[in-house]
């Protein structure tokens, strides 16, 4: 097991690796003068600076070394959690991640409680109905949850519920209630996948004989999709909410801009219009360690919902 | 009963989970007085509210209420009014100006207000302006050399050359004088809102992109002239709120969320018809300063290098269309370079009649013909002149695309970065760009159009053909050594006739800055500047 | 499919035997896709997928109107028999703006899903078929590509490249590589194991052969399905991007951007941002609806 | 009356339009064991379900009444037949590998029908579930009620499912193809356990079989199902000695264990070579380190066989016996760690697959699962002809002439040339892959268990296929197999292995008559329908 462990988390801080260094370079090797780049976003012009000026700007966003050098640099830090200066707002990257993460990582924990809720509710539902059209439909239903565009949905839930109806805030980052709405958009497009896979798991746990088995035993339809139904088939979503994070953390820059909350999507949008480099580089970075580690998790506890699934060696 | 048992047990733990990310302390027992205010999205670009750099409008309403001047403007005169400093003199070679303070003023950490604290603040304003040659208030204090204190209450301001819009300078929130402590700090804990002024309310708090809040001053009594109430606040309180989402703050105003929603842009026609029949008001005031003008690039081989070409496109912009189609029937129609609100203004309306066939006319003459597209071409070459926009297009610059469409024009609009905007400005990588910015005095046009103090030299430069370009400098040296009236009238008005003919200014729209006010504010008043007093503002039953 | 079996056996039946010969592809695709065309629900999935191709191809065929002339007289018409979905702020009429911004939003799909389906078909085959350490090293390149969160990918990619429509379908495409090239593995490992593949090889089969013949067309019904899911999801994601104002230069729109134009006059005008979303939404549905019935009748 | 089954003109019908039980009476009298006997599509298994109540959603009974200890299941509430379920009735499924919810502890699955059964939750419930293993045969119960059904083998699963079964005490239980998954010998030891345990406790049994050898063995009366409807029924004996009915003749004439036995080939000229030979081959696998140390996995040890021209050589074993990897090796698709391996006078044991492959026109494969075995877009042309294309032997006409000779060498008409698999039975499509086979015109064929997917009676029509083309082409085969009654109609020699290891090999008449080994006679015995066979011979 510990064996198991430790080569799971040396790939996972291999992925890590390799998402960071894949975004370093997008950033600093596609074409564009960085310095200029860097210099107009902190308010200065390139045209405007003396040649002195200019070298002494380079070794400040330390441009000055070779490319590898910066690379190994910049590394270092974000090891140690220093992921520099953002260049337009004049402050420690990681204090603006401290400062914005936990918008985000409510907004985001309370969207994946709630498309877990409303996707196996649905899913759930689905499979126990038998009524064939309201089956149907239902089944149809995460189709259109994952067809409608975040920021349309959020616009909508906007007017009927913030402006209709009255019953959320539409914006804001203060209390619990201005939290509903975002993480109900948030929500829906998650919820549609997990809905449909798991959907799409009863039905082919349904066919599965040891449901035949449980139904032969006395049990009820009820008993046997909650005892023996929904375990087996809710296993696939387990490695689909690892991979959900990725998709709520794209939502959630839509889902920031509309609803107005200063988290870090929100902070990412504005630093790519910014073209604020480290800022982007370091949010990128925290999105995929987030990602990284939920499907550590995931990986880790998989063999707790799955006995079948061991991380020790087989001996036969 | 049993279903929502299990539904709170189910919430509990995520509404445990998310208090501790975000707590809301109950506002309700002070909503009675607290006016809420909605801007849109906050500065990105410069995160300050430090006075001193400050070109953001919505920061200077804030400011203007916290920090106070040694002078106030009358926003129907424009004269220059006495506040912190209760008259001055200024010395007949326009260099020295002595400054009488009040004797009763406090800072409201309480700091005694004196020629000591006037002194501390220019002096580290200067030492910003060297520091940072670029930040906005440098401009406002071009000429500045020194103060020294007479006494307590006595303080002269030293120029090393004159500057004629000193006075007015030391009027407006950029040269607000702050308490000594303020100035302790860093540069950049001012910019996250340690301020502490004079002013009537408290700034509380600065949380940048989300919003500010104001607490009322106790025993605030040294108001300018401008004020109607010249004692404590009405209001306990201002709670700001920055959103960028325009139908979200327009639908946080119809609710009654907002009592004040006081976007950027002017109102559109259908928004505008909508919150009156709601029985809210519409504040407008044109913001002293430029009307929104395109300036163009008349440098090499650029299409605007063409006197002939740059006319045809004056010609080619209905502005009363611009006016009634973006905005409303009522907008006023722009005629100057300048907003009408700002000193020496002077009409151009008979120069800027929209004349299609005129600017057809003219371009079949410098040898644009009309292609099968619909564009003009010369030598195989399409008219097509590049404008960059950052961060997105509006509505008008696509109108304006298509009046000049019809002429056979074509406008390419760019969407870039805010920093690509200002590389490709300082590389003279465009045809028409757009700069504005805003000051009850004409002066303000030096940090757009004048090479030597503009914030792209690069754009000031192209935006006159180099044979006119010393006929404008000198002008702007004539605007801003003159020291009385007349003298100034005649050199900014002339400056305002040559950018017109020379069609180095294409104005678009008067820059008028709208609110919607709920029915329950009451005294909404504008200062010179286009900031509001809330000060007088009262909260009562509509 | 029973029904389908039925008329297959008794057409094939009553031929008779002497005269047997080859049956043409086109023969037995439409002979799949007849019964599939009898469902409602296809046929009208069909019809809007249809509806927006063609939009993206030949515009003008599908509206008289100008896309791009303002006409201020006609501003912010409610829907009516002239302008079936109502005029924009400037008087544009908005079912034109919608079918000319078919041409940038389903071509940049069509480029984003080329790139993903290039880049991971590439990847997926190469890791399924080499198996071992260029399969390891594949992989591990996969799950960074995937730990990158899509949009955040697709801007710092625009970060780099710039604006644009081309820039975003590109961004949007290198996103949605890792999905095609997992898949496209599984599909690989799952169909080389199976005992046809083996019989293809023990009959005397070359590697190339079994990979173009029988891998290939056998792994491909899924990396089809996700294509047609992903076509769509491409639509949605280009849409964002074009929502957080990185798509295309004014005044042509993609439907992301209608949306996002739209949206200011979602209380005084709302047909302005609703009936483009609605459009988006219906093809994007269509194309789900689309992939699923294919995944079903796979099965 | 006092039937505890009495089902009176039952017609079940799917909403797609079949009928799968068509007018069917039959009565279960308490203690007594039925079986009813029928290939896929005769029905059986809508009957079982029926009599559980489980009909799918989409079957409905159009007729009839359905009679279980007392009550009319036709016209049951949900909840009276889940009355029923686990406490009258209790179901032995078909494949133990899939039946047991694999994210549940055995001793779970227990007690759930335990505590149904009792209606409560009891303290003793656990002692119930060990008592229970034990009564099924599985040693230390304690452990094993704690491990999950993946940590067990396919005959422990058979018996926790009995187990489960019984722990309703029912008055009924259905076995539905009860041991079809597991080894023969497996088979028996299980089948033999659970007929103690209903008889011991007086419970009925009906049993669901394919296999007309199980049937008789076992059944006090059986009854044979076709398309829906009762054909016939009667006592083994009577079924077995005078049939009435054609199908069940045919049935009988199918079923292998009835069979007459193969004639052993005359004789075998030493001056023919064999086409294929083994000589002392080995494998062993590398397993994962533990600790630290190696371990290996001993395959196939030390195995010699010789195949001659127009003779068939079978290979018998259960599974993990080594039988699919001397077959592979045999293709040259894995390289023996010992010995070697000749193809018509020619060591191939280390040539490369470039080297091999002249060789493969000679050695085709006929694989298990026929459906598989083609591929799912290939019409039957395309399949049929792909080695040739392959070896680029023919074009054009030529092609298609071939393609028509081949098929219709397998009987199947030319217009078949056009289908799918997925248009084509599993008999057909075994045929489709053994003209696929035949096209290179191959000395030898290697058959892997190539018929023990299909339903009896096209087994016999396969295997009699195969005899056909042996005895008009002169073929050479290796027969891979699990199932000695089919071996014992069709090889002339007979190898048998066990855990890798060679027990017995030489000609079918000697094995069968006169098994030397221990294992290979267990083997025999464990074959269904012996029983009444070897007594009615």
């Amino acid at each position: 097991m510990s064996r198991y462990l430790i080569g799971r988390v040396g790939q996972a801080l291999l992925v890590l690796w390799g998402a960071y260094s894949i975004t370093y370079f997008i950033l600093y090797l596609l074409p564009g003068d960085t310095l200029s780049i860097m210099l107009s976003a902190s308010g200065m012009e390139a045209d405007s600076l003396s040649v002195e000026d200019l070298a002494k700007a380079r070794a400040y966003y330390g441009l000055d070394k070779g490319l590898f050098e910066q690379y190994f640099d910049l590394l270092l830090g974000a090891l140690r959690g220093d992921f520099g200066q953002s260049l337009s707002l004049n402050r420690p990257v990681a204090d603006l991640l401290a400062e914005r993460l936990p918008q985000t990582l409510s907004l985001a924990g309370l969207a994946i409680v709630l498309s877990l809720l409303g996707g196996i509710g649905l899913a759930y539902l689905t499979a126990y109905l038998r009524w064939q059209p309201l089956k149907k439909t239902l089944a149809r239903l995460p189709s259109l949850g994952f067809s409608v565009p975040v920021f349309w949905m959020g616009l909508l839930l906007i007017q009927v519920f913030a402006f209709g109806l009255g019953w959320f805030p539409a914006t804001g980052s203060k209390g619990v209630e201005s939290l509903v709405l975002p993480a109900i958009t948030l929500a829906i497009p998650s919820a549609a996948v997990y809905a449909q896979v798991l959907q799409r798991s009863f039905q082919g746990v349904w066919r599965e004989s040891y449901i035949a088995t449980a139904y032969a035993k006395g049990l009820s339809r009820g008993q046997v999709q909650a005892r023996h139904g929904f375990k087996n088939a809710a296993l696939p979503i387990l490695t689909l909410i690892g991979l959900q994070v990725g998709n709520t953390v794209s939502g959630a820059v839509l889902v920031e801009t509309i609803f107005a909350r200063s988290g870090i999507g929100r902070l990412a949008q504005e630093a790519v219009l910014r073209q604020d480099i480290p800022v982007v580089l370091a949010i990128v970075s925290v999105s995929a360690a987030a990602f990284v580690l939920v499907n550590l998790l995931v990986d880790l506890l998989y063999p707790w919902f799955d006995p079948r699934i061991t991380h020790t060696p087989k001996v036969s | 009963m049993n279903t929502s048992n299990l539904m709170s047990r189910l919430l509990a733990p995520c509404a445990l989970a998310l208090s501790l990310a975000a707590c809301s302390p109950g506002t309700d027992t002070q909503a009675g007085k607290t006016l809420n205010i909605a801007f849109f999205g906050d500065n990105t670009t410069l995160v300050s509210i430090d006075p001193f750099q400050v070109y953001w409008l919505e920061h200077r309403v804030l400011l203007r209420n916290v920090a106070e001047s040694l002078t106030d403007q009358d926003p129907e005169t424009g004269k220059i009014i006495p506040w912190l400093a209760k008259r001055w003199e200024v010395s007949d070679d326009a260099l020295t100006y002595t400054f009488h303070l009040r004797e009763d003023v406090t800072f409201s950490n309480g700091e005694r207000f004196d020629a000591k604290a006037v002194k501390i603040a220019f002096d580290s304003d200067k030492a910003l302006a060297t520091e940072l040659p670029a930040t906005f208030g440098a401009t406002y204090l071009a000429g500045y050399d020194h103060a020294e204190v007479v006494d307590d209450f006595t303080v002269k301001l030293v120029l090393s050359k004159p500057n004629a819009g000193f006075l007015q300078a030391t009027s407006t929130t950029n040269l607000a004088i702050l308490a000594p402590a303020s100035y302790a700090l860093t540069v950049k804990e001012r910019s996250l809102g340690k301020i502490i002024g004079t002013g009537p309310f408290v700034l509380a708090s600065y949380t940048p992109e989300v919003g500010a809040h104001l607490t009322k001053r106790k025993g605030y009594a040294w108001a300018s002239a401008n004020m109607k109430n010249q004692g404590e606040a009405h209001l306990d309180a201002v709670d700001i709120s920055y959103i960028p989402e325009e139908s979200v703050r327009n639908g946080l105003f119809l609710q009654g969320k907002a009592d004040i929603l006081w976007p950027r842009n002017p109102f559109s026609e259908v928004d505008l018809k909508l919150f009156q029949s709601k029985g809210a008001t519409i504040q407008s005031r044109s913001l002293p300063g430029p009307a929104l003008n395109l300036f163009p690039n008349t440098r090499g081989e650029r299409l605007l290098a063409d006197k002939q070409v740059r006319l045809a496109v004056q010609k080619s912009i209905d502005r009363k269309s611009y006016a009634s189609t973006v905005y409303n029937a009522e907008f006023p129609v722009v005629d100057s370079v300048f907003d009408v609100t700002t000193p020496y203004v002077k009409s151009q309306a008979a120069k800027l009649g929209y004349d299609p066939a005129g600017a057809e006319r003219l371009l079949d003459q410098a040898g644009w013909a009309k292609g099968a597209d619909g564009y003009r071409q010369k030598n195989g070459k399409r008219l097509s002149l590049s404008y960059n926009i950052s961060p997105a297009e509006t509505a008008g610059d696509v109108l304006i695309q298509d009046q000049l469409r019809k002429v056979g024009i074509e406008l390419k609009l760019s969407v870039v970065t805010r920093a690509e905007w200002v590389a490709n400005n300082s590389a003279g990588n465009y045809d028409l760009t757009i700069n504005y910015m805003t000051r009850a005095d004409p002066i303000i046009l030096q940090t757009i159009l004048d090479p030597r103090s503009a914030n792209s030299s690069t754009v000031a430069t192209n935006t006159f053909e180099p044979a006119v370009l010393d006929k404008a400098k000198a002008l702007f040296d004539a605007g801003i050594t003159a020291t009385q009236s007349p003298q100034r009238a005649a050199a900014y008005g002339d400056l305002q006739d040559l950018l017109i003919d020379e069609s180095s200014a294409f104005p678009i729209y008067e820059r008028v800055w709208q609110a919607a006010t709920s029915p329950k504010v009451k005294n909404f008043r504008w200062t010179a500047e286009g900031f509001a007093l809330l000060g007088d503002i009262e909260i009562g039953t509509p | 499919m029973n029904m389908l079996e039925q008329n297959l056996g008794r057409k094939t039946m009553s031929a008779s035997p002497g005269l047997w010969r080859r049956r043409s592809r086109l023969q037995r695709v439409t002979a799949t896709l007849l019964p599939l065309l009898r469902r409602p629900g296809f046929s009208l999935a069909l019809l809007v997928v249809v509806f927006s191709l063609v939009a993206a191809i030949a515009p003008h065929l599908l509206s008289s109107f100008d896309p791009y002339a303002t006409s201020p007289v006609d501003k912010l018409r409610a829907p009516n028999l002239i302008h079936w979905f109502g005029t924009d702020e400037l008087g544009r009429d908005l079912y034109t703006r919608v079918v000319f911004g078919s041409s940038l939003s389903v071509l940049s799909a069509f480029l984003a899903v080329g790139i993903a389906l290039l880049g991971g078909l590439g990847l997926g085959i190469l890791s399924g078929f080499a198996g071992g350490r260029v399969d390891a090293v594949i992989m591990r390149f996969v799950d960074v590509l995937l730990a990158l969160p899509g949009l955040l990918l697709a801007l710092a990619i625009v970060t780099a490249i710039g604006f644009g429509t081309v820039p975003v379908a590109i961004a949007v495409g290198i996103g949605i590589v890792p999905g095609f090239a997992r898949t496209t593995r599984a599909e690989v490992l799952r169909v080389k194991t199976l005992p046809y593949v083996e019989a293809a090889r023990l009959g005397g089969a070359s590697w190339g052969r079994t990979l173009l013949r029988h891998i290939l067309p056998n792994a491909w019904g899924p990396v089809a399905v996700l294509a047609t899911l992903d076509f769509g999801a491409a639509i949605l994601a280009t849409a964002g991007l074009s929502f957080l104002g990185f798509g295309a230069a004014p005044p042509a729109a993609e439907w992301g951007t209608l949306i996002a134009n739209g949206r200011h006059f979602l209380i005084t005008a709302p047909w302005v941002s609703l009936l483009p979303g609605l459009f988006l939404v219906a093809v994007v549905f269509s194309l789900n609806h689309i992939a699923r019935t294919f995944e079903e009748t796979q099965r | 009356m006092n039937a505890l089954v009495d089902i009176r003109q039952l017609s079940v019908r799917y909403r797609h339009g079949n009928t799968a039980v068509n007018r069917l009476s039959l009565r279960v009298a308490q203690g007594e064991t039925v079986a009813i006997v029928g290939e896929s599509g005769s029905g059986k298994s809508t009957l079982a379900n029926a009599i559980l109540g489980l009909l799918p959603d989409s079957a409905q009974i159009t007729a009839g009444q359905l009679w279980v200890d007392g009550q009319d299941l036709t016209h049951a509430s949900e909840r009276q037949k889940r009355a029923l379920r686990g406490r009258t009735i209790g179901l032995v499924p078909q494949d133990p590998m899939v039946s047991l919810n694999p994210t549940l502890r055995v001793g779970q699955q227990i007690a759930e029908a335990l505590i149904l059964a009792k209606g409560k939750r009891y303290p003793a419930v656990d002692a119930d579930i060990v008592e229970l293993l034990q009564q099924v045969g599985i040693d230390n119960p304690v452990l094993r009620a704690r491990q999950y059904p993946h940590e067990l083998s396919g005959g422990m699963r058979q018996r926790v499912l009995i187990a489960i079964a019984l722990a309703g005490n029912p008055r009924l239980i259905i076995a539905d193809e009860p041991t079809s998954a597991l080894d023969v010998t497996v088979q028996r030891k299980i089948l033999d356990h659970l007929q103690r345990l209903v008889s011991e406790r007086g419970i009925s049994l009906l049993i669901i079989t394919h296999d007309l050898g199980v049937a008789s063995d076992r059944a006090d009366r059986i009854l044979v199902m076709q398309q829906g409807e009762l054909v016939e029924q009667g006592a083994p004996r009577q079924i077995l000695d005078a049939p009435q009915h054609d199908y069940t003749r045919a049935l009988i004439a199918a079923a292998p264990a009835f069979a007459k036995r193969r004639e052993p080939l005359i004789h075998i000229d030493p001056m023919i070579e064999p086409i294929l030979s083994l000589k002392n081959v080995g494998k062993t696998f590398a397993l994962p380190k533990v600790k630290g140390e190696d371990n290996t996995f001993v395959a196939l040890e030390n195995l010699s066989l010789e195949v001659y021209p127009g003779q068939t050589l079978a290979i018998v074993g259960e599974s993990g016996s080594g039988k699919s990897t001397a077959l592979r090796i045999a293709l040259g698709l894995e390289k023996p760690s010992q010995g070697q391996v000749w193809f018509e006078q020619q060591d191939v044991t280390h040539l490369s697959w470039r080297d091999f492959r002249p060789l493969r026109q000679r050695l085709q494969l006929v694989q298990q699962n026929p459906f598989a075995a083609l591929d799912p877009r290939f019409t039957v042309f395309d399949s049929i002809v792909e080695p040739l294309v392959s070896f680029g032997l023919l074009k054009g006409p030529a092609l298609e002439q071939a393609a028509r000779e081949l098929i219709s060498r397998v009987h199947l008409p030319a217009s078949y040339l056009d289908r799918l698999p997925r248009e084509l039975s599993g008999g057909q499509c075994q045929r489709v892959a053994i003209a696929r086979a035949l096209a290179l015109k191959p000395g030898l064929l290697l058959l892997d268990e190539p018929v023990s997917a299909l339903d009896v009676s096209v087994q016999a029509h396969i295997l009699d296929l195969l005899e056909e083309l042996q005895r008009e082409m002169g073929i050479a085969y290796v027969l891979v197999s699990h199932d000695l009654s089919v071996v014992a109609n069709f090889a002339h020699e007979v190898l048998v292995l066990r855990n890798g290891k060679v027990v017995e090999q030489g000609s079918v008449e000697r094995i069968f008559n006169h098994p030397a080994n221990e294992y290979t006679r267990e083997l025999i015995a464990a074959i269904p329908g012996r029983h009444v066979a070897t007594r009615a011979a």
